[in-house]
């Protein structure tokens, strides 16, 4: 695709860290009043791509064109004063700052040499006016808001610096389908307003919905630019995958007769933020969890680990009331929960740590005696999850970090499996995690369920839950207002439940 | 600052550690007033303020570099290096005394761009560097002194340390003054605000183009000043100089303590120099207790443990509160 | 305040002047029964242990108590401020007298103005104020030095290889000790070639640097140490350094070894500051307020003992611990305490 | 991917399996530097007996650092060192006054009060979650107002028992002092400690990343509770050891050892925040500090001088090999 006068095109860069080569001769041109969606498998150097047009990394070789001219970035102070503003996919927000002074944080307005807090306060209003996130107030910390919101935030700084060409990576994955809408909105605003956009997702519907040009990368290397709408779902997932693309989900076993329930949950409760939840779950299930984010899913999730006090109501673990005071107590023998954590960067992983060590970390227990590790037998069991997970580690001696993000995913819910849990809780385990290696999970949790499982599974991404689920439970401020069972669970029910509106409202608002 | 209605929660989440440090320091000081034989009169407080002061400077720099998830264990060398400085150069005539004391502060000033210098640009961590460059600075005041001696302004050193009107300690004017002239305009400067950020999270504030250099060298510079404040006012206390390891050594292991106690996070990006001030003043009031709680001298630095171990754990009252576990990670 | 008369002293063999020139004062007499201060600095080391207890069994002895309402010491560490801040509170809660064992000779310049003004008798003792407004109990710290200094020439008169353990660097005691070993080493005209290491008056640190230094430096044929004498030692014999002789200060630790070794060549002479002399301060702060002469700076006699006059259970405990000073009494001024009643006083108090 | 995978497979897998730590090797590089520097002042500096001698001062250090080192693994750090030790020195004297049973129980006793002290540490630590920086500050103060107590309100037994000094400076094996012995033991025991049970790995994931070992099921405080412990019992372990090396307990001997033991930690590489560094790296450091001290007090240097060369050399070493990688 070659484009007449691009706003920024970047020609032939290449960039390697150590002996891992992140990008070769990768180009791309970016034209202004348009979005650009930039596709690939993780690991395949979007982020990397990214992090040179902002100015975070250098390029090892090729050059940057900036309206005709020959631009290289210092810093991302230097890319932001040229008008490229990025949207990262690690959050780049300050959590002990208020939402005000982290929306303003690269050029405060300035009074007498200070920050000028009523004018920042201002900025900020309308920044977040323009992000349509106007309920969250100013003076917040950023450490108090859920995830979701934090990221309405980093789109509001992001506009606040009147960006000439804006990069969004990942931006929306931890967005649910409301505030992803609202932020489509405002990109589409955008781009009618002149503004060349960047935009990287894992979500196809999304890329659908937006992108005016792709590009597709594999393995470092841009392999192909087009207009949107010129190749199908399918012709694209084989470019980014690079292989023959079949269905992404596994066949639901339908109805079968059930098994006693392994975990019950009794009017459990937890402060305001759990209300009176009661369901059950039985080996062979999997069962969704869905609603808006932050209804008190991720606590429900917490509770059944024993992570949150003083929970009231009854958790009963094979017929049996139990009483869970830590991750300790839920992880061992009889209960046998697993969790893999909504971050896995600060709650799933170690990353400086090996990919060994992050993997037995929770069931050290089964491979050592009277607290020695077998480390022969640790390997044993590490590397029959490595294959039965397909994670690509070049060795199990590496530090985890070095794994791209899917393989980081993988090793998560590898460190769980080592445990040989009866039920496991996963709170949005395919967050940000490309379509081939989506499926690899999806296919493995119903592999799991059908050795006698049972697979709780939060998820923002609806397509998952129908896709997945045997039955999904709905919350809404902190309680099931619905449960969903076979042809039920389909996006319209699901929004509509998750809204708390009634199906019809739904069907309404769809036709208009 | 103005809170306008139904915003003072935000404004109390922030300061909830300075008011408690404030809380705790006035419960404290009451107790010991109210016991002292001498009563509450202008001299007990001028007394207790002077000595509170010297403290509540070091604190005050301790505080910055804390603040940017950094520590410096050579504060109170410093301290002891420009007490030594300062007690030959701030002496003689008004016009050299005034030189003198620049040239004390602009000591202080180098000291702490060294550490910052040494610590950012070496990329070295802050706790074995500031214990390095806090063995030379104690060279460097032995070598000014390598007996206890000298001398000060001594019209001047009264005048810091007496009452303005014989009722209100000059020593908290001038703290006071400095927090205006000093903390304020850098908390509420880019820089200050930078500062934070690369306590809270410093890979975030890089990518949002913070000057993190900049600020972290600013904030150990201005460590190095405040520091340097308080030499000066050691002098101004003793009139003398004295290269004393174990005092230099005990004034940063307070500031600490002092920081702590005034709700500033050891990890970083949260806290305010007003909180540590009151810090320090609390953690001195520790000592004062001494007077007026009849002890046996043996049990004194027992009591004293004591008191600050007390003093430390109201914090931890919070903690019977969380009820996700996962709040003890943060 | 105090008048400036002539002398003697009102009790001449106990408050010597410190110097022919020395000024004797008279303050103006106050009814008793006074309140008194003990302002200290630092606690934790054995000899300020052994000065607050012995500064308690003294304000305890009957005689003394009936002259006091109340006897009152606070310890506030190493903080020459913090020092400074508790004289500050006694003169403002009115105390008659405040004894002082200083952190910093040099530093009380301001508190002494104040206690002058408000007539409060301020008595210095062990680290003695530069001041002639207040009283100093003092010990000739450079006389000590001269004196161990002197021990080592009568026993080298060849001259030779010194080791000298000092104490804490930049203290004024340390400094004045170690100019009397060196000028009077120099003085006397033979061939001292003298290692000094810093021993921190403390007998972990002296031990290894002097293991330290006999190890690249040794053999010695002289040491001499102003504290942490028994490591000192300790290290000689662990590294089976030849015994020479030794001119140290008055651990009982350090007497015991000194009476084990002389015959092998271990020649000692013991000599130091007894933490009694809280007690003469008191003693001169109770007269100064009774209206009776006393000098501005006392002489205090230094407890010294000298091979072979090393007499057991008198000048050392071989069955007590290493770890007090022994010359802990001033018969002429009536002080006579030995170091285990001083130490063993709270344990039957209990 | 295979592309980029093999590569890595060349580059970081042969570092980390060979697990040496560049910092290791330049630290130990280091001390063959000093040995050198000091030789030119005096011959001696290469001879056996003090080579001996200053590893049987290290030991004192070592064993000290290696507590702090567990503790410093899991990004705390352990202020209370002076005392502890202090304590440990004491309470083993003390325990030695009370006839044969007590001098045969005084090591253990001694331990057994650092270990004490360590669970205070611990459990204000890792229960009320105090920030361990400001909580062994305040137990620092406590102990050494026990100990001040202890010695002014009791006639001070402090002779160190026989089995005492033996530990400290006896022979088992002809010419290597004991000391050294006891460190080797306790380095012995650390190492496969770290490196092959549970709960060093728990130790390294806490240090890393404590919210992640959580949620793995790590009983997080426990462990934490335990390297407090073991860091209090260590440093009275050294105690003892000083005690039976001077034959007595006094009243400062800790002091020396708190700076210097977080040095020899940082300097032997491990990462003060926590979840990184090898004991081989923490035995660097303690006989770099060592040999540094042993040089500079016999060079006749003032005091002064020796400050200043200190620190600045302390400063150049890590320049050297202890900066962090950029982000
Ligand atoms: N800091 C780094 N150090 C070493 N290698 C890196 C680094 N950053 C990226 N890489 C390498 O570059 C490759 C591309 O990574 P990048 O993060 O750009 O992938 P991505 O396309 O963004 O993947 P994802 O979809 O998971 O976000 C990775 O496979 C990795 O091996
Ligand atoms: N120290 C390192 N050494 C080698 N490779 C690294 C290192 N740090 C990061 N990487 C590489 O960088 C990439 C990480 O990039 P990034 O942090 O953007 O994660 P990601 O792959 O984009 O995650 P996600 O799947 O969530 O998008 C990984 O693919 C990893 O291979
Ligand atoms: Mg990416
Ligand atoms: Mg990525």
């Amino acid at each position: 695709m070659i484009l007449p006068d691009p706003l920024f095109r970047m020609d032939s860069i290449s960039k390697r860290y150590g002996g891992v080569i992140a990008l070769k001769d990768a180009t791309i041109a970016i034209r202004p009043a348009a979005i650009h969606a930039v596709l690939g498998e993780n690991g395949a150097g979007k982020s990397t791509l990214i992090k040179i047009m902002a100015g975070v990394t250098a390029p090892d070789e090729g050059r940057m064109v900036l309206e005709g001219k020959d631009v290289s970035f210092s810093s991302p102070a230097v890319a932001n004063n040229l008008g490229i503003v990025s949207v990262f996919q690690e959050l780049s927000l300050i959590p002990d700052l208020s939402v005000a002074d982290n929306i303003v944080i690269s050029k405060p307005p300035r009074r007498l040499g200070m920050i000028d807090r009523r004018a920042q306060r201002l900025i900020a209003e309308e920044a977040l006016a323009r992000a349509g996130a106007s309920d969250i107030h100013p003076l917040s910390l950023v450490r108090d808001l859920p995830l979701s919101r934090r990221q309405m935030v980093e789109i509001a700084k992001a506009l606040a610096r009147k960006p000439r060409l804006m990069i969004l990576d990942e931006a929306t994955s931890a967005l649910t389908k409301s505030d992803v809408e609202k932020v489509f909105s405002v990109l589409k605003r955008l781009r009618s307003e002149g503004l060349a956009l960047v935009y990287i997702s894992h979500r196809m519907h999304e890329i659908a919905e937006l992108a005016d040009d792709c590009t597709v990368f594999r393995n470092g290397r841009s392999i192909e630019s087009y207009r949107a709408g010129t190749k199908t779902d399918q012709q694209v997932v084989e470019l980014m995958i690079g292989r023959e693309y079949k269905s992404v989900f596994p066949a639901k076993p339908g109805p079968q007769t059930k098994q006693a329930p392994v975990l019950s949950c009794r009017g459990l409760s937890w402060g305001e933020r759990l209300v009176d939840i009661t369901f059950d779950a039985s080996p062979g299930e999997i069962i969704g969890v869905g609603g808006l984010d932050g209804q008190g899913q991720r606590e429900l999730l917490l509770a059944m680990f024993g992570v949150l006090r003083d929970v009231r109501g009854d958790l009963l673990i094979g017929g049996r009331s139990v009483h869970l005071s830590s991750p300790k107590e839920a992880k061992s023998a009889p209960t046998s929960i697993a969790l893999v954590p909504e971050d896995r960067k600060t709650e799933g992983l170690m990353l400086p740590m090996t990919v060994r060590e992050n993997i037995s970390i929770a069931a050290l227990g089964n491979v050592s005696r009277s607290g020695i590790i077998d480390r022969s037998a640790e390997a044993a069991s590490i590397d029959e999850l490595l294959k039965l997970l397909a994670i690509k580690a070049a060795t199990i001696d590496m530090p985890v970090s070095s794994l791209s993000g899917g393989n980081q995913q993988k090793v998560v819910i590898a460190k769980w499996l080592m445990n040989r849990p009866h039920i496991i809780l996963l709170n949005d385990p395919t967050r940000g995690i490309d379509v081939g290696t989506k499926q690899e999970i999806y296919q493995l949790l119903r592999k799991l369920a059908d050795g006698g499982a049972a697979i709780i599974f939060y998820s923002t991404d609806y397509d998952e839950l129908v896709g997945c689920c045997d039955r999904v439970l709905v919350m809404y401020d902190g309680t099931i207002i619905r449960t969903l069972e076979g042809d039920e669970i389909n996006e319209r029910e699901l929004v509509g439940s998750a809204l708390n509106i009634t199906a019809d409202a739904v069907a309404q608002r769809t036709i208009k | 600052m103005t809170v306008s209605h139904g915003e003072w929660r935000f404004w109390y989440d922030l300061h909830k550690g300075t008011l408690l440090a404030a809380m705790l320091f006035v419960g404290m000081f009451v107790i010991y007033a109210s016991n002292h034989p001498a009563g509450f009169t202008p001299n007990v407080i001028q007394t207790a303020s002077n000595k509170a002061t010297l403290l509540a400077f070091v604190a005050m720099a301790q505080c910055l570099v804390v603040i940017t998830a950094g520590i410096d264990l050579s504060a109170g060398m410093v301290l002891v290096l420009c007490n030594c400085l300062a007690s030959w150069l701030v002496v003689g005539t008004p016009l050299q005394t005034g030189l003198g004391i620049v040239a004390v502060l602009v000591t202080g000033l180098a000291c702490g761009a060294l550490n910052g210098v040494i610590i950012i640009f070496g990329r070295l961590q802050p706790i074995v560097t500031t214990i390095a460059t806090s063995a030379i600075f104690f060279g460097l005041a032995l070598l000014l002194r390598p007996t206890p001696g000298g001398s000060v302004n001594e019209t001047l050193a009264d005048a810091f340390t007496s009452k303005l009107f014989g009722v209100l300690p000059t020593s908290l004017v001038v703290l006071a003054a400095t927090i205006l002239l000093v903390w304020l305009p850098f908390s509420r400067s880019v820089y200050g605000r930078a500062a934070y950020a690369a306590g809270s999270a410093e890979s975030a504030a890089f990518m949002s183009g913070m000057p993190l250099k900049r600020a972290k060298l600013s904030a150990y510079s201005l460590a190095g000043l405040l520091s340097a404040i308080g030499g000066l006012y050691l002098t101004f206390f003793s009139y003398t100089g004295e290269a004393a390891y174990a005092s230099g050594n005990a004034y940063t292991l307070y500031s600490i303590a002092a920081v702590v106690l005034g709700g500033v996070s050891l990890a970083g990006g949260k806290g305010s120099a007003i909180g540590a001030v009151f810090g320090a003043l609390a953690f001195r009031t520790i000592g004062d207790l001494l007077f007026v709680f009849d002890l046996d001298p043996l049990w004194q630095p027992l009591f004293q443990g004591l008191v600050l171990m007390l003093a430390i754990s109201v914090g931890a009252i919070g903690l019977a509160r969380v009820r996700n576990r996962l709040d003890w990670f943060q | 305040e105090p008048k400036v008369v002539a002398g003697p002293a009102a009790d001449p063999g106990c408050m010597t002047p410190w110097a022919s020139d020395t000024q004797f004062l008279q303050y103006p007499k106050k009814e008793g029964p006074y309140r008194i201060a003990l302002a200290n600095g630092y606690i934790a080391n054995t000899w300020r242990i052994q000065m607050v207890q012995t500064a308690k069994a003294y304000a305890a002895q009957p005689d003394v108590k009936a002259k006091l309402k109340e006897f009152k010491v606070v310890s506030t560490g190493e903080d020459v401020p913090a020092q400074i801040s508790a004289i500050n509170n006694f003169i403002d809660a009115g105390y008659d007298a405040i004894v002082v064992n200083a952190q910093n000779p040099t530093a009380f310049g301001p508190v002494i103005k104040r206690a002058k003004e408000a007539g409060v008798v301020l008595v210095a003792f062990d680290n003695t104020l530069d001041t002639k407004d207040a009283i100093n109990v003092n010990v000739d710290q450079k006389g000590l030095g001269v004196t161990w200094a002197e021990w080592l020439v009568k026993h080298l008169p060849k001259g030779g290889k010194i080791l000298e353990v000092r104490g804490v660097a930049g203290t004024s005691v340390d400094t004045d000790r170690h100019n009397g070993i060196k000028e009077t080493l120099a003085a006397s005209g033979k061939k001292f070639d003298v290692t000094e290491v810093v021993g921190k008056w403390d007998d972990g640190v002296a031990q290894k640097a002097t293991a330290d230094a006999i190890a690249t430096n040794g053999p010695f044929d002289g040491i001499t140490a102003q504290g942490g004498d028994t490591g000192v030692v300790q290290a000689m014999i662990d590294a089976k350094h030849p015994y020479v002789p030794f001119g140290g200060e008055t651990e009982n630790g350090f007497r015991k070894l000194c009476a084990a070794h002389a015959g092998d060549g271990l020649v000692c002479s013991s000599a130091g500051t007894g933490p009694a002399q809280v007690a003469v301060a008191i003693k001169t702060a109770i007269a100064a307020l009774e209206g009776q002469v006393v000098p501005q700076a006392v002489k205090l006699p230094t407890a010294l003992v000298s091979h072979p006059d090393f007499k057991k259970d008198q000048d050392y405990y071989p069955e007590q611990s290493d770890n007090f000073f022994v010359g802990n009494s001033f018969p002429t001024c009536g002080i006579n305490f030995t170091a285990q009643e001083i130490m063993g006083q709270t344990k039957e108090n209990q | 991917m295979s592309e980029g995978a093999s590569s890595m497979r060349r580059s970081i897998v042969p570092m980390r399996l060979r697990g040496k730590d560049p910092a290791v090797l330049i630290a130990f590089a280091c001390i063959l530097l000093l040995l050198l520097c000091g030789s030119l002042y005096s011959s001696n500096f290469f001879s056996p007996a003090y080579l001996l001698q200053q590893l049987k001062v290290a030991s004192f250090l070592g064993v000290i650092a290696t507590g702090m080192m567990m503790v410093i693994l899991l990004g705390q750090i352990d202020l209370s060192v002076p005392w502890t030790v202090t304590a440990g020195a004491m309470m083993a004297c003390a325990a030695t006054a009370y006839g044969t049973s007590g001098s045969l129980f005084a090591v253990p006793f001694g331990i057994a009060c650092g270990a004490a002290v360590g669970l205070l540490n611990g459990f204000a630590v890792a229960y009320l979650r105090i920030p361990s920086m400001i909580v062994t500050l305040a137990t620092n103060a406590v102990v050494q107002g026990l100990m001040v107590v202890y010695t002014g309100g009791f006639s001070p037994q402090d002779s160190a028992s026989a089995a005492m000094r033996f530990l400290a400076t006896g022979y088992i094996i002809p010419s290597v002092p004991n000391g050294v012995l006891v460190w080797l033991v306790v380095g012995i025991v650390t190492v496969l400690l770290l490196t092959r049970t549970t709960y060093g790995r728990s130790l390294y994931a806490i240090g890393n990343r404590e919210r992640a070992a959580y949620l793995s099921g790590i009983d997080t405080r426990q462990v934490t509770l335990l390297a407090f412990v073991a860091s209090g019992a260590l440093s009275a372990l050294g105690g003892v050891l000083l005690a039976g090396y001077a034959s007595k307990a006094s009243q400062s001997m800790g002091d020396a050892y708190l700076l210097p033991a977080i040095a020899a930690v940082v300097l032997g590489g491990t990462h003060v925040l926590g979840g990184r560094g090898s004991y081989l790296g923490t035995v660097a450091g303690v006989i770099l500090i060592t040999l540094l001290q042993s040089i500079l007090s016999v060079m006749q240097i003032e005091e002064a001088g020796r400050q200043l060369i200190y620190g600045v050399v302390i400063v150049a070493m890590l320049l050297l090999y202890g900066r962090q990688k950029r982000e």
